[in-house]
């Protein structure tokens, strides 16, 4: 069975990358939820996922972000996406994700934001 | 009425009821909605309202048994493609089901809740049939647009 | 016995009698295939087989008569993946048909008579039950490889 | 209704090029069929088709080259195939199709045979 779901992680300066590689869907959204838990368990909550090569997301891995963004910023981390290709972003917009998760243009901007002031918990939309 | 049955055209998939398969289903229901003037992004919205669907069906109809069957069929004329999702399984109440708004569920840090909202905003209509244990039917309409 | 019907697992697809649906098929197939060991050779070549038998249903069956469905069943165990493809059709009787030699059909200008002949080297087993107008089932199967 | 199968054709001197894209199957094959029933109607019998582009073939397409390999031959034209990928190539193998047509590496030597000495109706393989 090839694999439909693969994650790549990397760690940059303070900001750990996960980068999403096929379909998150009910099927391979535990594999994600299980990569976030130990790193965020092991506390590291600066995280970027890099949507580029996701190539499609139901629900189930949306509902992977929904759980985990309120633990990442109570300790001043965030969960920050960049290079979502349009058909996944839609997804996103459709259930108003894009104004609760910071979403840029690319992954690379993405991690920069956390450099900057306002590194911290900031639950505002990026243009894009 | 004759008239659009002619030109009715009907596309059924049988799966074995695992989320293994939800991208099977997708390849199927994008395959069908390349033929009907739906630009990209609707049909691959399109596949996410069945996706959901048939996640719903394995995980709550079904729970998580494959030795049962989802059945999609596409059904596909001038005017629209409706999508009718079938299971055996043990049904719910639709109505109870309210749709909440994503910032509570991320308080709560729910993990899910999300799918029957998605498929009411990308459907132009949804309706539930449900008979538990026999026939539990999910009828999803979106309309074509006109070709250019 | 049992066991291997506890780990059988079957997919089935209805589409309309038309060979624009051929792609639709082969998708089907070739999702399939990529859960069995097939290599990406034999999988292709699977898709082949089945494209050949549903082109066959399609043309001399059904004589491209969209209102009439294809059946194609694929069910996939430890061994095997065994796909049926069903019609209602006028049958025909598959031991009258010779296979030809393609330098003969070549010095005839055919342009068919290629399909039968590359099921046959493609597939392990290839099967007709024929009941014309009521039930015509060919049968083919391929042997899995053993997992590496 | 997205095209699933395409024809571009090119003249190269002599030589009339039919560039082959995604399937040509039971539905697709009258398209080339028709293509080249006017070319060959019209004396152009040097023809050289690059499958580089040519995801899947089925008998029905294989038809459509046995069809009209005789009667390019009669008049000292060819059908000469290039560029296959492997997923198609074996479809002719099985068939016998390699010892029929001569098939090339890539439609540049196909287009190149044509204009040596043995540029005639040789029904002879040669190698990858
Ligand atoms: N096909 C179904 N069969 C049984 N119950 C269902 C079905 N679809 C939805 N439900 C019920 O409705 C609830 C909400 O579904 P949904 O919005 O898709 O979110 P989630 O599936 O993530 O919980 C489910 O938790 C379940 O209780
Ligand atoms: N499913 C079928 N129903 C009726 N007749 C069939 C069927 N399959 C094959 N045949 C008959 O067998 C012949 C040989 O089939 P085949 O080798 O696939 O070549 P082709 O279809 O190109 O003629 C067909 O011409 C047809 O007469």
């Amino acid at each position: 069975m090839p694999e439909t779901f693969q994650i790549h992680e990397e760690q940059q300066g303070a900001v750990r990358i996960f980068r999403l590689i096929g379909f998150l869907d009910a099927h391979t959204a535990p594999q994600f939820e299980k990569a976030l838990q130990a790193k965020v368990a092991g506390g590291d909550c600066r995280i970027v996922v890099d949507g580029s090569a996701l190539t499609y997301i139901s629900s189930a891995g949306l509902g992977v972000f929904m759980s985990f963004i309120e633990e990442v910023r109570e300790v001043d981390g965030d969960i920050r996406i960049g290079g979502l290709i349009s058909k996944v972003r839609q997804v996103f917009d459709i259930l108003g994700f894009s104004e609760i998760f910071r979403i840029f243009p690319t992954a690379e901007e993405a991690v920069n934001s956390f450099a900057k002031p306002d590194a911290g918990n900031v639950a505002m939309a990026e243009g894009e | 009425m004759e008239m659009r049955e002619s030109i009715e055209q009907s596309f059924t998939l049988h799966v074995p009821s695992s989320s293994e398969n939800l991208a099977l289903i997708r390849s199927f229901v994008s395959e069908i909605a390349a033929r009907v003037t739906l630009n990209e992004e609707e049909a691959a919205l399109l596949a996410v309202a069945v996706d959901e669907a048939c996640a719903n069906v394995i995980e709550h109809a079904y729970g998580h048994d494959a030795s049962k069957q989802v059945t999609v069929r596409a059904t596909i004329d001038e005017e629209q493609i409706r999508i009718d999702v079938i299971d055996q399984g043990k049904g719910f109440d639709p109505d109870a089901v309210k749709p909440k708004d994503p910032r509570l569920l991320i308080k709560e840090r729910a993990s899910g809740g999300l799918g029957m909202g998605l498929i009411q905003r990308i459907m132009d209509e949804v309706k539930y049939h449900v008979v538990p244990g026999e026939k539990n039917e999910l009828k999803m309409i979106k309309k074509r647009r006109k070709p250019a």
